[in-house]
């Protein structure tokens, strides 16, 4: 997917669910991969819980242009309930992906792949859980890189450049076992 | 001071719901009691702040009350303009600047201070959540000592201004300070100041789960400890003189408080508070009460 | 009717009072403090029934009289120079609100140093803020227009507050007649205030909390510039209606002096424009220079139409302004020559700088740069310099 | 320049639910039990969503309006029979 | 030298650590907020030796970090939207006294509404002030501008403060690769602080009181505008040597982009530029049509000299404009008709209002109004319209 | 408090003579002893009002602090930065914002409590002549009620504020009152504060011939007769703690107060006044001592 | 445009008499008269225009500078001899 | 003197004798004389006592010029003393006028002609003092009618109206009285 050119990413999870450190983690992934990469969120009043959004594009080139991403080719869910919430699928390309935490095959069809990967359960393995939630950015970080053939290597790297210490260490298997546990289905 | 019965209150929402406050928020308990206490008299004038993002997206809004936004430093001034629109054209309407503690206590002290010199006919709410929270929680002058903010990373080092003592100084008609963990108290100090023509205070403490870090389940129970613990005073006072309300009456006396400890424990931003901090605290709670009581 | 020897300030104390406003909010500083005064004075004795608050700043004035505004009073206040700037985050707001509302705006020379003379950058600082703006000549037309303003102002085709400057001292302070017609004229002018919503308990109206739709903000934007462009013929309108009632007639946003048969032009704002009036006639007169004068009335909206229309044959223009915009040039004159060069106007332009901080600018000193310029534009079809920065005198 | 007068104003009503159905950004659901309610009414007085409606009914004294409760959890703190359980949401 | 991903924010942020700022003091407001943030968690870390002040307003965030530099320190504050209209008048004073002194400004939209997207009114409604003005179009330029930006106010030829402008949330908020130079890097390129003169306790010094000759305060005023102008060169030599040091390099105060070759130009300042040359480049290749792009780094001082340069034979040109004078038009606009004009060139220009309040623009939406307006010169030799609003989107 | 002796007064002079203080102004007067107080280790921050006209016109000065003009809202934050920046580079000065009444208390009040709640190592001196006297006598807040100023003919309606009192609730290291008659107690308090890191806060009471309309050799009789009537008390506090200064001590008793109409008869702006109204100034008066002697 | 730096900037320094010799805005003028005076000092003191100088000397304590005196008359109130008179200006 | 259209006019006083004031009441005379008129004080610093300027325009046309009176036609000094202070000369036209309040001829010669009143005297008599000063703008624009052929009968009334009451009468007086005992010396 990468070879593409530009990779546009449309991150969906809940206030406190860390989905724009999912999306700056990638960006540090992928300068280290040689790549180029931007991360924002869709600010507006971000409350605890509620639906948010955040995006990031990966690039070969120093990527210029900083409208909205309106055709995302690939969207990352990091709550399973949301796509009952939320349109999560709206305007993604038909030959995109779906990267979604989901214990199981998630029963929604498109055109598109879709990739699920129970993220809260490897969140809870490896102990990632803050004020009761499982912190399931890095689990699913690793189920994107799987999706998008990003090399996973720099993922890790990416993860505990940016957040450090134990806990950097911890998330970084989280991801590797994301990686390694997502089924992509088309 | 007769304490009003829980039965006696309206049932009519002025905050509507499918607003956009956080899951436990205080100000939404602080506006949702404004409704009960004064429906549909009201003009809120409502600077930048949490209370602008609860509206909700335009157009439509989650108040029910007749709501003027305006810039951060100009609520009380803008509020003065309207109560005197009203009164020449001879509309009835409670005009109130409802304001955080850093649209009353810091940009808009100047106009705070102004309008209460002047005696304009407003009620101005300082709803207290102790930081700017619309901005992602810096500290204001009524973040408390030792508190942990975006701005204060090791806890802020200068004392909470005393915003009720100060506008006492200015010898208003009525200075208040109220809770959301008391909604009758509060109620019926909003009723009150509506009932007197001039400028009237009332300061509303508004523990937010999200700046000061607690489960927002606690919301009420941390509003409560404030009072218990002798942190917040509830009090209300007519042209300077001061009453402590029912709620604080017990804590004048120091040993039936509550340690402090139990009400800073509860919330991450004390987290990093020495002992020492603590002993501060103490003592200017006992400060702060002296000094209070020696106006009543 | 009554003529009255009346300053440029009083001239404007008595606008607000023959508008019946019923809300004043201002805060003092020299050259406009004795607009408030005379206006505190007025309600004191009870010859104006209104409500006056002595707020603590500028940017509480603004703030006040847009509440009252707001509230459905017809409101009215008056700065300059640094209270302007004070109260500038208000100006955005209030036009952002669509309020109506009136202010005086004696102009006066931004500091530091400090001083208190006329300069016009505090009133061309505002052009972007959505307020109309108009410049005041002399006093008649300080009180002529301010009371024209509140009609245009709550004119539904417009809907925007308004501003009508004043040069420090040499309006503000100067003493000359002004006819103040009777109230029952007035009244029989200025209907009862109309602004687009009311802020009323029990309404429930909500002003201004954050869009859904960014889109529609967009467009409140757009509106306010269309609002601006509907507002030139309010204004003509207004203005022909006063004549009817008074017999004075400014022609609306414009006035070309002179200028039937004139090859060259000069343009300005504010109370200059006498001196550039007497210098006009002089290098007719003395020098057979037919030299035609642009006096912008208005300068927001802009005039673009009008001045393009009167400058379709000329020879120079020479824009004076009392303003700078540092790293550009004078604002008076971006307007203008983007909106003749928008016209398909191809006429050698020249910026003069000139009176800035209160120097005093004399008719010889035009007549000099006129001269001097139109020479060089005779010689060799353009000027010398595109921004010249004059000091005049004798010095 | 059209003339034409359409203003577009900055003014808002009011509207129920105008940041959506916010009962979606539950993490926590407060479910209700009669039978150890005292019929208090201070999970109505504190709940800051006002969605909990005092009905006084035999099988319910209140109900919850999910559609709009964030799941804050204050009716569950404040109950003094704990009346009201908290529970994960989606379980 | 590091690559960090950052926020446009935390560029500033690094900036003004890598400058060895001496005091900050800055109020929040969104979107500048993590700015302050960041700052103060560099210095309460002890990574910045500095003084913070925590002000109460930005009218005091402002005065204090001037406070600050006229006293002799390097300082830095951050703001935007409605509180760079908050400290608007500071602004006025910081120029006029000649102090040197940097501010980032994360540009958004003025209320009300209320509303925290882009937009460049706030930053463009201070061009008249003498502030150094620049647009960054990413968050490298942030930080090179920023750190740059010290250098150049505190030449002796500028003695100007400046203000780096970056846009709410695709830059202020968007994280992507920046180069952060070593410190030694920095201090080898920076020189200790310089400025005109030091308010000392003992040094008897008085900086404005009221002149006694109104020439001399004119002349002040005219200073400003000349080291506006002398600031031009002292810009790219800066530029240039911080190419020398970094292998960066933007062109001064403009950027001309693909303008070699080309016929139709479009002109525009900061963030969205990144999608116009997307734009410019599909133009190109799918289209075949030979556009330029005019990056206007510095709005002030308005690069006159340079713009005209690049357009001398161009076919037309379409500004666009991320906020409007209304009654008049966009300000850059205004700047570029009027300068070209001055320059002698003549071309179909156009003014598309595009963007404001934070409305998304696509490098499509570019497109379409480039390839619709371009039609219409190659058809008719002019635009249609000379002032476009332009909404976009795929509504 | 030890009272200086005049012989002890040094003659340097900081405010130079043929500057253009009106005939008789007591902002000279306070500028002279400030001088005399704290010589060139001063940094003055002057924002608009008489203060910035009397240093007469550049390229001269009347003043020989080093001084920085400044906007008229802006005082207290410019010069919070100035003395960061000092610190900073590790130079010493005593920086001191140089405001009156309307500088102070009405638009600088954001300022002014910003800087005392952030405890900004600065003296802010108000210079207190009852109106915004540069402008030509317009009320401030802290003209007295029943002042006729020019936009108050008919003489204020509301009181004057109580600033020093609200200076105190702010709990800053020092506040203390002064008077222009009593240069030597003022001077000492200036010294006082020189010496003490934090926030000070000094009031001087500076009545003023031309907008109090009195004839301009009886300005320091006129200072004198306030203090005397108990009008203006003179008092220090360190941290809250508040000592009646000895010129002041005199009137704490009631008895010993000259009566108020001696200070009210030598000013035309009082002459409007009732005999209530003189009865509401007696009554304020003892008030002001009650609650000011609580805090001793 | 000139590239020529030669800053035009806002300073000025300490100088006598910059709004002229004030004295002649005097409309009446203090006389001293040693013979009365007991070497208090309060005019001194209380000279708002610090145009007083202790001489000291056998003819005369202080001595007045008339260019600047403005005339005000506040030493002699203060004076408590009325060893200094005010008498009209020019007389 | 009014005949060639524009008379322009400086009046020199101290801060307190009432040079505006008397510009002022100029402008009201000329209107009833059917002039037009225009009067603005040099603003500054006022401060009691020092010298201060006033100006005033009288034509037969409305005055447009704004700008400062370098070359006044007319000097009017209020205060004897002033002309040792300043140059109250300054600019005056060689066929100017000096109107000023003086109880002898004045001993400065110059090529215009020199009016005097003893204004202070006249101010006495007319029990017209404030503070200890003699009023003595209102005798002094008597003197000036005199000077410049203004028709007394609207400076009079002028003064009437400006003032009002028993003040506005007993000045008026006053001006009659200046209007009549001013000797013009050439
Ligand atoms: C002039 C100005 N400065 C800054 C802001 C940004 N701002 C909006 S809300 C806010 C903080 C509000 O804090 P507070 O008053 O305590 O209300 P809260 O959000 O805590 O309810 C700030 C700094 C603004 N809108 N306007
Ligand atoms: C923003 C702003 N508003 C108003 C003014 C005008 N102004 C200058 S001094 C002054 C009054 C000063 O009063 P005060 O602070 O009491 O000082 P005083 O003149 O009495 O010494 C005013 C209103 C100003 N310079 N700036
Ligand atoms: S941050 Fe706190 S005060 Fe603001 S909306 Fe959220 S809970 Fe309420
Ligand atoms: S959880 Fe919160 S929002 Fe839901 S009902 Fe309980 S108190 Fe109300
Ligand atoms: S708080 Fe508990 S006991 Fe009280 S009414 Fe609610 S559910 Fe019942
Ligand atoms: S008005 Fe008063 S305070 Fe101001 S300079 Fe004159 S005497 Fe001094
Ligand atoms: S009259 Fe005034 S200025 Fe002159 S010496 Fe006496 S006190 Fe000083
Ligand atoms: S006040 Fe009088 S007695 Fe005292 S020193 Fe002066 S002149 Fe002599
Ligand atoms: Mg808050
Ligand atoms: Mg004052």
């Amino acid at each position: 997917m990468l070879n593409k050119g530009l990779t546009e990413i449309r991150f969906h999870g809940r206030g406190g669910q860390g989905a724009v450190t999912a999306a700056n983690i990638l960006v540090v992934a992928a300068y280290k991969a040689g790549l180029w990469g931007t991360a924002f969120p869709h600010f507006g009043a971000e409350r605890r819980g509620a639906p948010v959004t955040a995006f990031a594009r990966i690039s070969k080139r120093r990527v210029r242009v900083r409208s909205m991403i309106r055709h995302p080719d690939v969207i990352v869910v990091l709550d399973p309930a949301l796509p009952k919430l939320v349109n999560v699928f709206e305007g993604l390309r038909d030959d995109g992906r779906v990267v979604i935490n989901s214990p199981k095959r998630p029963d929604f069809r498109g055109p598109w792949m879709t990739c699920y990967v129970d993220a809260s359960k490897i969140a809870l393995d490896y102990g990632l859980v803050m004020a009761g939630w499982p912190l399931v950015n890095t689990a699913i970080l690793g189920a994107l890189a799987k999706a998008i053939d990003f090399p996973m290597k720099h993922v890790t790297e990416g993860i505990q450049e940016y957040i450090g210490g134990v806990s950097g260490r911890k998330n970084a298997a989280a991801a590797e076992k994301g990686f390694s546990e997502v089924v992509c289905v088309e | 001071m007769m304490v009003l019965n829980i039965k006696e209150l309206p049932q009519e929402k002025y905050l509507l719901s499918g607003n956009a406050a956080c899951p436990g928020c205080p100000e939404a308990l602080g506006l949702k009691y404004l409704g009960m206490a004064l429906d549909d008299k009201v003009i809120l004038v409502v600077p930048a702040g949490c209370s602008s993002v609860i509206q909700g997206l335009a157009p439509g809004s989650s108040f029910r009350f007749t709501t003027l936004n305006v810039p951060f430093a100009s609520s009380d001034a803008v509020a003065a303009g309207l109560a005197a629109a009203k009164e020449v054209v001879g509309e009835d309407a409670v005009v109130i600047a409802w304001a955080g503690d850093g649209g009353t206590a810091d940009i808009g002290m100047a106009t705070l201070s102004g309008a209460a010199e002047r005696n304009d006919n407003i009620i101005h709410v300082c709803v207290d959540n102790e930081a700017y929270m619309n901005t992602g929680i810096q500290r204001s002058s009524l973040t408390p000592y030792g508190a942990w903010t975006t701005t204060t990373w090791t806890g802020k080092k200068e004392r909470k201004k005393e915003l009720p003592l100060i506008m006492l100084a200015h010898k208003v008609p009525y200075v208040a300070t109220a809770s959301i963990a008391y909604p009758t108290d509060y109620i019926e100090k909003l009723r009150k100041a509506a009932s007197i023509k001039g400028f009237k205070y009332i300061h509303l403490h508004a523990p937010c789960p999200v700046g000061w870090r607690f489960d927002p389940k606690y919301t009420v129970r941390v509003a409560k400890l404030a009072v218990e613990t002798g942190m917040w005073i509830l009090f209300e006072a007519f042209n300077g003189k001061v009453t402590i309300s029912p709620f604080s009456r017990p804590y004048q006396n120091k040993e039936r408080r509550k340690p402090v400890t139990e009400y800073l424990k509860l919330q991450e931003r004390f987290r990093t508070m020495k002992p020492e901090d603590v002993k501060l605290i103490e003592k200017m709670i006992d400060d702060a009460w002296k000094t209070l009581l020696k106006f009543t | 009717m009554a003529v009255k020897p009346l300053t440029g300030n009083y001239a404007a104390a008595w606008a607000a009072r023959r508008a019946r406003v019923k809300v004043v909010a201002a805060f003092p500083i020299t050259p406009q403090t004795t607009i408030v005064e005379k206006l505190a004075q007025f309600i004191e004795r009870g010859e104006l029934d209104a409500k006056i608050i002595r707020v603590e700043s500028e940017h509480s004035a603004l703030a006040a009289v847009y509440g009252a505004a707001a509230g459905g009073a017809r409101a009215f206040t008056a700065t300059g120079s640094h209270g302007l700037m004070y109260m500038h985050e208000m100006l955005w707001w209030v036009a952002g609100s669509r309020v109506p509302l009136v202010m005086a705006v004696a102009m006066r020379t931004l500091g530091p140093p400090w001083n208190i003379w006329t300069d016009h950058s505090d009133a061309m600082d505002q052009r972007d803020t959505g307020w109309l703006i108009m410049f005041a000549e002399h006093n008649q037309e300080v009180f002529d227009e301010l009371i024209k303003m509140f009609k245009v102002t709550e004119d539904e085709k417009v809907y925007l507050p308004g501003i009508v400057n004043l040069d420090a001292f040499i309006l503000s302070h100067t003493t000359e007649p002004v006819d103040i017609p009777d109230q029952e004229v007035i009244d029989s002018f200025l209907p009862p205030r109309k602004q687009p919503y009311v802020m009323k308990a029990g309404n429930g109206l909500t002003m201004g909390n954050i869009p859904k739709d960014l889109r529609e903000n967009m467009e409140m934007r757009e509106d306010i510039f269309r609002a601006q462009e509907r507002a030139k013929r309010v204004i003509e309108e207004v203005d022909e209606e006063w004549y009817r009632l008074t017999g004075r007639r400014y022609g609306g946003l414009i006035e070309c002096y002179r200028c039937e048969d004139a090859d060259h032009y000069i343009a300005g704002v504010g109370a200059w424009v006498g001196d550039m009036r007497e210098a006009v006639d002089r290098l007719r007169s003395e020098n057979g220079l037919r030299v035609g004068l642009l006096k912008i009335r208005y300068f927001r909206p802009f005039p673009r139409e009008e001045i393009s229309k009167w400058l379709s044959n000329a020879k120079s223009l020479i824009v004076f302004d009392r303003s700078v915009s540092p790293g550009s040039a004078g604002p008076l004159f971006l307007d203008v020559v983007t909106h003749t060069t928008l016209a398909g106007l191809r006429l050698p332009i020249k910026n003069v700088l000139a009176g800035l901080t209160g120097l005093d600018v004399t008719y010889e000193d035009i007549e000099n740069v006129v001269l001097k310029s139109v020479g060089e534009v005779e010689e060799s079809g353009t000027f010398r310099n595109f921004i010249e920065w004059h000091y005049g005198g004798e010095a | 320049m059209s003339d034409e007068v359409k203003q577009v104003l900055p003014l808002a009503k009011p509207m129920e639910g105008v940041s959506g159905k916010t009962g979606t950004w539950r993490v926590t659901k407060p479910v209700f039990h009669n039978d150890k309610c005292v019929k208090c009414r201070l999970c109505w007085l504190y709940c800051p969503e006002s969605v909990i409606e005092i009905v006084d009914r035999e099988d319910a004294f209140i109900t919850i309006n999910y559609d709009y409760c964030k799941g804050c959890g204050i009716c569950s703190d404040v109950c003094p029979t704990k009346a009201i359980d908290l529970v994960p949401e989606g379980e």
